[in-house]
């Protein structure tokens, strides 16, 4: 395999040495582009409990309870609606501030229940 | 009160900590030099690399010889500060930036990187400081402060990286953070993060970033302090950095945001110019786009000071070969203990004297790009090229890292099979990544990816009456979650040595007593380690540790470093300190010179051919004597003593004015006696005023020498005169 | 016995002192470096600028990395040594050898060069050793054994100036001493001494030199050390050169004998670089057919060891962008006291390591002649002849000095009006050369001028059967004028530190007492410097001293440096030396880890990514463990103890071997007892074996950690199994 | 007189402005020629207490005695003779050797008398 490796390599360089500095450089990022695509779209459309809670930091929430506002959050499964948007549908379901509704979730996570 | 600093007054860090809760950053983004086209002009020189001066600085001990300038590198310098005390770290920042240091770049507590949330307060740390939000605040209060005093911008830096990526970032946005560390690459090969939960942390992390104008700074370095041959692994660094850069485009970061964290990686004993030349010009090349911090080398570095210093002046003179937007420095005692503070100093000062001497190095040498330096240059670039094409065909990046492509020993092609090898589905974190809902939505700025906010908006956040990012009221701050394991305990036990009249020698933080201790032990190695220790422990060591040894010879000795704690206190009322001399008017000398048409005879005396010194506390053209009127016979150098005071009595001169230079067995002190005694002999003692001066002449050698002043280092031509008509009031000749 | 000296041995120099009355050198003449034509090959690396390695050396500390190889400059490298008591110079000769130095320059007495006369003997000197043909011999006779240990001819140098400069040339003629400053400029310049005794002198010296093939070196960089802008007086520099070097080759000295001596003038903060290149381009131009002495400044070099190694490294670099033949070095501390042992090793690393580094320079870097450089240097050099224009217009050399032309501060043809003046008829020995009277004869060899020898004669000394520089026989040795101040007596006081078992530091002199302690002063300098000396105080030092401080910042304190002398000795035979390990053989190894089918788990724990040192130790081809048989389950970095340990009961392995690099707060330590502890717990601590290893970890770590083994920096694979086999004999599982 | 010699240096500048660099190197040297060649005729036609020891030392003489002898010679007048020869006028005069004939003039400097 090694051999191979070798091999492949120097066939591959015997290309890259036809290429002016220029061609050379943008054939660089042109791979790097290539390589990161679809980790970028990979990004695009997940996200994670490290990401929810920087969405309630955002949102006014200190740091300890977004921390267990979204361990709660993706208990439920509802972590793919976006803690954001949780805490905003439990807001207004019991006509509070967001700071009041993430308090409300840590009391008792049933209020996560038939949110959506 | 904390809204200004006096440079003459220690940090009061018991104020800096009071109404944090309500503290604002003054601004938010990374500040650059302010370079003028035209050049610096500073004292006797013109400078063609430098930015603008500072207000207040410290500058190289030889800059007394050229009108004390100070001369700041174009470039931003950085020093990292790591003792795990904060309160600590401030203090040393503000030294830092005294000596030309505007990038502060605080690292981590060991471990911080696997917390999953932020931590709060300010607990002490391991080799860094937990970062928080308390820490952050207080610490860039301090910086806004520190640049009034000097009068430049100081970025302040940490690390967006870890399992809280997302998190961190958006507290370094609310707190004015200027410049982070962030590159996925870095979570996976080296924490063992998870790789899908890394990436994805990451866009929003540095979407983030990007909102705040936070200067990112990516890993890449640590494949090179980790790996075995540095001048193998240059194809793969190249390769690193285009990911992180690629991605970072990708998910939206301006590109002038970017820097490269780069590091010459070789060191002599190795030929490092011959590698990290073109291994500079190859990544200078194809990274032009992006910005180049210029990190010094740390893979090699050993216990032994000079040599650190010695590789890191040779990699700042890569930087000016190429080109540095960020100079980073590396304290030189990095390969034996967590840095000190005089450390962070030496490193900041590597950089601002090899600039300072190299400047205008790009207009008398150019770079041979048709030769081995060409050559060498575009071999890496194929190579890179090649990496990158044999990981899109093993099925991409993450199929690549499972297959250990990464920080291998050897060069590419080659495999040495040492490389990190990660199973995506493994590591810390392995699958947390959710796929987002058709409906997912976070109603806040600066968030990346899929984002189906309802209805018409201007900015998301409008959904929720504005984001911490637009409203900075809405952030909450929490002081402490451990009052035990605080600031405020920690400065409670160090309160005497800040503010309690007590001194204890320190190296890292308040009264930590420690001491460096150097000398040579005429044995073999062996021998010379336990006798260092013993010596340490007779001088009253705590806990003695060899830091360093060094072998002269197998058999004639070795140069030993031992660090050690003492532990007795200093009582400040105790120590006699010398008054500060009160000067005369400069019209009162001049009157009293006048009147008595004051005359000195003055001449180098012993076997001592310096002139500089003695010149320059005579001639008018140098502030001297003459300056004020005083009538000077000068004789010249390497003059008998005797001579000259058959000269001062034939001239009628009120005084001798001797200098000495030379203290070889104390000569200077020899002269000096001599004078008084020969004088006595003649019998003109008491009409004769007697002076001495030199490198290694004190104060307080006056008295002991039988001479009625002595005068040391840097002393310029009116103290002389002051002294002597002080004398000459003392004798009643003058009222 | 002293014909060959054991590198695991002291010099003797009792023995050294014996039979000197017979001995003769073994050779005379200047020896270069053989530099070969392809370059040298060492280790990984191929070097373009080295000469042929050492047969013992001590390499750099970075050396470890690259399988110790140590580098040696093509150029000769210069080590001054200054001690005073030659006793001494000798130990530190053969240590700076071992370094890489091989022109060894001895500093003179301060006064001898006003001495009329040869000085005879060992009595003690001031800044240097009285040259006296004992002392050379003696110090010749200790280069030829060191020559013979490292495998490199040693250049050993003096003075020839004064008003004996021609007895002194035949001295050195006579003794073999290699090398020579003689330049009559200096004399009279520095020296006051008369110039027409001076010059008429220098004519005789110079021919016995050239016969003796002494390399000379002239004085001009004096007029660098005692100028007061460096950056002023290169035109007068190029001058002075100029003189000695036409004047040496007008009474008959060959070219390749002559050597300038030649400072980069400036240092940071001025642009040195922007000075000092064009001066070394345009010098070498006009010198381009005589060697060049590259010395490093000292004319800015202030107390700051690391501030000096910054300059002297950009010293070298000047030297390799143009070019040396010589390059001599400075001792960093020559800016605060008399060198000690360990800068002198210090000032011999800067050039070695800077060559590494910059190792080919010249096929990566081109000088742009066009441009300010090419400009710069066209200028100096037109000034330096319209200097000699002027010399002649106000008629002559002698007439230029009485008008004081030289050392003057301005840059030519500007006069600051402080150059060095001279009366042509006075100075020292004036009036003492006499006319020679038609009949005038000297029957010597290497006699310059008017010689009318009777007769027909091959050689001048066939009239007298032979002078000594034909007939060594001849020379009359005489050993002591005082022997109460000599060698003999100051031996008899060292005698304790040298061979009688106790043990004191030294810095200059054996058991001087003399140590260096550095630390912070949380104070303003005033405060600082008393506390620091009462610090000293109470550590026990006698008459402790400041001999740095480096203000950190105005109020939050100084580092400052205080040298002083322990007055305590310590019994070498008190001390416990850890035994050196008897490592079992190879073959032995590889039988019982056959037989028992050795396996091990390894990782390195805690939060340490530091993969490099362990797999060293493991993998076969770095001679790791696996060479001997021995079967790993490596698990890689920051590994959790408890998950290794399961590991290793899962595998059933022998023994479990962590790597901790990281040593903050000493978790080093911490990891280590959480070993034995979690394997106490899980039970089986007793059929387990535990190694650890660190940079920071050393070998009696073990017992206070509950280990069974721990190793150190440099740990071999070999080691460790032998610690394993050793252990499971221990145990009776190996017999 | 100093704006009298910036003068002069200016024109001398205008003139080696003319010149190549090799015609200024030679010009560099043609001047150190000339300035050091009358100091090589007073070497070459003058000799000094130094000289004359270093002669005797090479004779076989001890540092201690040629100075001395070279005292005693000085005084006599008889420098400008070359100790050497001075030496072996003695040494001829009362047979003896070198060293003996250095005895002697140390003894009694009147051996110095009717040499020449």
């Amino acid at each position: 395999m090694s051999d191979e490796r070798i091999a492949k390599f120097e066939q591959r360089r015997e290309a890259l040495r036809q290429m002016s500095d220029e061609q050379l450089k943008a054939r660089f990022w042109e791979l790097c582009d290539q390589v990161v695509e679809p980790i970028v779209e990979l990004a695009r459309t997940h996200t994670s409990p490290s990401i929810e809670r920087s969405v309630l930091l955002r949102m006014g929430i200190d740091s300890v309870s977004s921390h267990g506002v979204v361990e709660r959050i993706h208990e439920a499964g509802l972590l793919g609606k976006g803690a954001g948007q949780v805490l905003l549908k439990v807001a207004q379901k019991n006509g509070t501030d967001v700071r009041a509704a993430a308090a409300a979730i840590l009391e008792n996570k049933d209020v996560l229940q038939g949110l959506f | 009160m904390t809204d200004e600093l006096n440079p003459t007054e220690k940090l009061d860090i018991e104020a800096i900590m009071q109404n944090l809760e309500s503290y604002r950053p003054r601004r938010k983004g990374w500040v650059w030099r302010q370079r003028p086209a035209g050049g610096v002009e500073m004292g006797p020189f013109h400078f063609h690399d430098m930015s603008v001066p500072l207000k207040r600085s410290i500058g190289l001990p030889a800059s007394k010889y050229f009108d004390f300038i100070d001369p700041q590198p174009g470039c931003v310098v950085t020093t990292e500060i790591a003792s795990g005390r904060f309160e600590d770290d401030i203090r040393r920042m503000r030294m830092a930036a005294w000596h030309g240091a505007d990038h502060i770049m605080v690292i981590r507590t060991t471990g911080q990187s696997h917390i999953d949330g932020l931590m709060e307060g300010t607990p002490e740390g391991t080799g860094g400081v937990p970062i928080t939000r308390k820490q952050i605040r207080a610490s860039r209060k301090v910086l806004d402060l520190v640049e009034d005093e000097i009068g430049r911008p100081i970025n302040f830096h940490s690390y967006v990286s870890g399992v809280a990526g997302p998190e961190v970032a958006v507290l370094f946005a609310e707190e004015g953070i200027n410049g982070a560390h962030q590159d996925p690459q870095y979570n996976v090969l080296y924490r063992n993060v998870n790789m899908q939960r890394s990436f994805v942390d990451a866009a929003e992390a540095k979407k983030v970033m990007n909102g705040a104008r936070i200067f990112q700074i990516d890993g890449a370095h640590n494949a090179n302090a980790t790996a075995k041959a540095g001048w193998l692994v240059m194809p793969e660094l190249m390769v690193q950095h285009g990911i992180n850069c690629a991605f970072s485009v990708a998910v939206g970061m301006d590109k002038e945001l970017i820097g490269l964290s780069t590091v010459p990686p070789d060191a002599p004993p190795a030929p490092k110019l011959w590698y990290d030349l073109p291994y500079a010009v190859a990544l200078r090349d194809f990274f032009s786009e992006y910005k180049m911090r210029a990190q010094q080398n740390t893979r090699y570095i050993e216990a032994d000071i000079e040599e650190a210093i010695r590789t890191h002046t040779i990699d700042t003179l890569i930087s000016m070969l190429t080109s540095a937007d960020i100079q980073s420095t590396i304290t030189p005692d990095e390969g034996r203990n967590v840095p000190w503070h005089y450390n962070n100093i030496r490193g900041v000062q590597t950089v601002k004297q090899t600039w300072a001497a190299l400047d205008g190095i790009k207009e008398l040498i150019s770079l041979k790009m048709d030769g081995p330096l060409g050559e060498m240059a575009r071999d890496l670039k194929e190579r890179a090229v090649a990496f990158l094409e044999e990981i899109i065909e093993v099925g991409g990046y993450f199929a690549a890292v499972e297959k250990g492509f990464f920080v291998d020993s050897a060069k590419y092609p080659e495999r040495a099979g040492d490389g990190i090898a990660r199973d995506s589905q493994g590591g810390v974190a392995a699958n947390t990544i959710v796929p987002r809902d058709p409906d997912y939505f976070a109603p806040v700025c600066d968030h990346f990816g899929e984002n189906h906010l309802p209805g018409e908006l201007e900015k998301p956040c409008d959904l929720i009456g504005g984001c911490t990012l637009c409203r900075p009221e809405k952030i909450v701050y929490i002081d402490e979650l451990d009052p035990e394991d605080s600031a405020d305990r920690r400065l409670e036990r160090t309160y005497p040595y800040r503010k309690g009249g007590l001194i204890r020698p320190e190296a890292e933080s308040a009264g930590d007593g420690v001491v460096l201790m150097q000398f040579v032990v005429s044995e073999a190695e062996e021998v010379a380690r336990e006798a260092a220790l013993e010596i340490g422990r007779r001088m009253g060591l705590a806990d003695p540790q060899v830091v360093n040894l060094m072998t002269l010879h197998p058999a004639e000795g070795c140069f030993v470093e031992v660090k050690g704690r003492v532990t007795f206190d200093i009582k400040k009322s105790d120590l006699k300190i010398p008054p500060k001399e009160e000067m005369l008017p400069e019209e009162a000398l001049r009157a009293a010179v006048k009147k008595l048409g004051l005359k000195v005879v003055a001449a180098t005396v012993g076997e001592d051919e310096h002139s500089v010194g003695l010149r320059e506390i005579l001639d008018i053209k140098h502030g001297g004597i003459e300056k004020y009127g005083v009538k000077y016979h000068y004789l010249g150098t390497s003059v008998p003593i005797s001579k000259l005071v058959d000269a001062a009595i034939e001239t009628g001169a009120h005084a001798v004015l001797i200098s000495t230079i030379i203290s070889h067995n104390d000569i200077h002190r020899a002269q000096m006696r001599r004078l008084a005694e020969i004088c006595q002999e003649k019998g003109i003692r008491e009409r004769m005023i007697l002076i001495a001066g030199g490198t290694q002449v004190t104060r307080d050698m006056a008295a002991e020498t039988g001479l009625d002043a002595t005068f040391g280092r840097g002393t310029k031509g009116i103290q002389v005169v002051d002294a002597m008509v002080k004398i000459l009031k003392a004798k009643g000749e003058l009222d």
